[in-house]
């Protein structure tokens, strides 16, 4: 799966955008920011809150419980300030 | 009407000429609210803003906003430009323009998108400091949250 | 702020211009609103409108509550100009510009500025048709007046 | 008194304005409307509901009520439709 940050996500994590085997036993979005959040202390530190995260899939805004089924790209972000 | 156009760019943008190009030859436009967001700085610390943007969401979903515009109010043209890349301090950063018959709906649908602008198109500021010192990333407003539940 | 700009004038004026002479070599806006009315003609019957005014009382009022939105917002800016004489379909009859930090001030002034212009200050409006034909005086709209009561 | 008249109150009485002495028993804006309207039928004409009629004195806005005292000029015009 095709995994993109942005902002502080991105500098916390190291890379804009990642491709990644997922092991089968995650569901829902949250499953996956636990995941993400043990690979490394960078991980960690960006996902250390995963309430103030946002999440799009396929480019669509989506909720933490989502269920990731068969997504192929997935966004982690801060909460926008465009304008 | 239901088209409308939006642009996300580097560049910079001209409010006289897109208000022109919605309404040239027309007379059936009876009030134009245009709305330009500048990057500001009142401290006088800062040199720009950094906005990162997701490239094809941010399209996606500043159309989807426009979309939910043209369905409430009848408007005679609607353009929104949203600028990405470094933005000196008092340069532009965003440009919505409503065209409608009645002032009312200009007003509200250019006051609706913004508000949306703030809180769901994917853009985030980073600050550079005129001292060359980075900052840190504009956080969201809760204000802002607040004014998007104006229009539910 | 406690400045402003009214013009009161039979020449056509130019929306860049006057937003530029606002906000040039400024970098504490954040937010600009302009509003621009035009001559609308929807029925492709309309030739031009006359708009007759009362000099003098007419900046006096518009001045009036230029005063009011600045001292009931935190503006960096404010412009307001009508034309009077005749103003063919299609053209600019009425621009309001307002400047500040934030968003919501700036939207909120220019509003408020239209709904106090369409119903207090002294100017009316014959209408001229394309056959030649003058038709009759615009009637103030109920509407309008209660649209100025959203301030109070 | 300098009388002015706008719009279709102005093409009504056939004037912009006028120089007026009035008789000092006019005291409100209100008895100024009824002396004019007597004066011919496009006076008549134009005060025929003067619930209609808009008056600034000095220009500022007056109610038809407001007594007339030393004002040096008044104007009669019908509902703004400025904007």
């Amino acid at each position: 799966m095709k995994i993109r940050y942005f902002a502080w996500l991105r500098e916390r994590i190291g890379t804009a955008e990642e491709e990644r085997d997922l092991p089968e036993n995650l569901v829902t979005v949250a499953d996956l920011i636990a995941w993400l959040s043990r690979i490394d202390e960078g991980y960690a530190y960006a996902f250390e809150q995963p309430e103030t995260i946002r999440v799009a899939i396929n480019q669509e805004h989506v909720e933490i419980t989502q269920p990731l089924l068969d997504a192929k790209e997935i966004a982690f972000f801060p909460p926008m300030t465009g304008g | 009407m239901s088209a409308f156009k939006v642009r996300v760019q580097e560049e910079n943008f001209n409010c006289e000429e897109e208000t022109k190009s919605l309404s040239a030859n027309r007379k059936d436009i009876g009030a134009i609210v245009s709305f330009t967001g500048l990057c500001r700085d009142e401290n006088q610390t800062l040199a720009a803003l950094e906005l990162e943007h997701f490239p094809g969401m941010a399209e996606k979903q500043i159309s989807f906003y426009c979309q939910q515009a043209v369905e409430r109010w009848p408007l005679t043209g609607l353009t929104v430009i949203h600028r990405f890349g470094k933005i000196p301090a008092g340069e532009q950063i965003v440009l919505v323009i409503a065209c409608s018959a009645h002032r009312r709906a200009a007003f509200e649908a250019a006051d609706f998108l913004m508000d949306f602008l703030k809180t769901k198109a994917p853009f985030w500021k980073k600050e550079h400091f005129l001292d060359g010192q980075t900052g840190g990333w504009v956080e969201a407003k809760q204000e802002d949250e607040e004014d998007t539940k104006r229009w539910q």
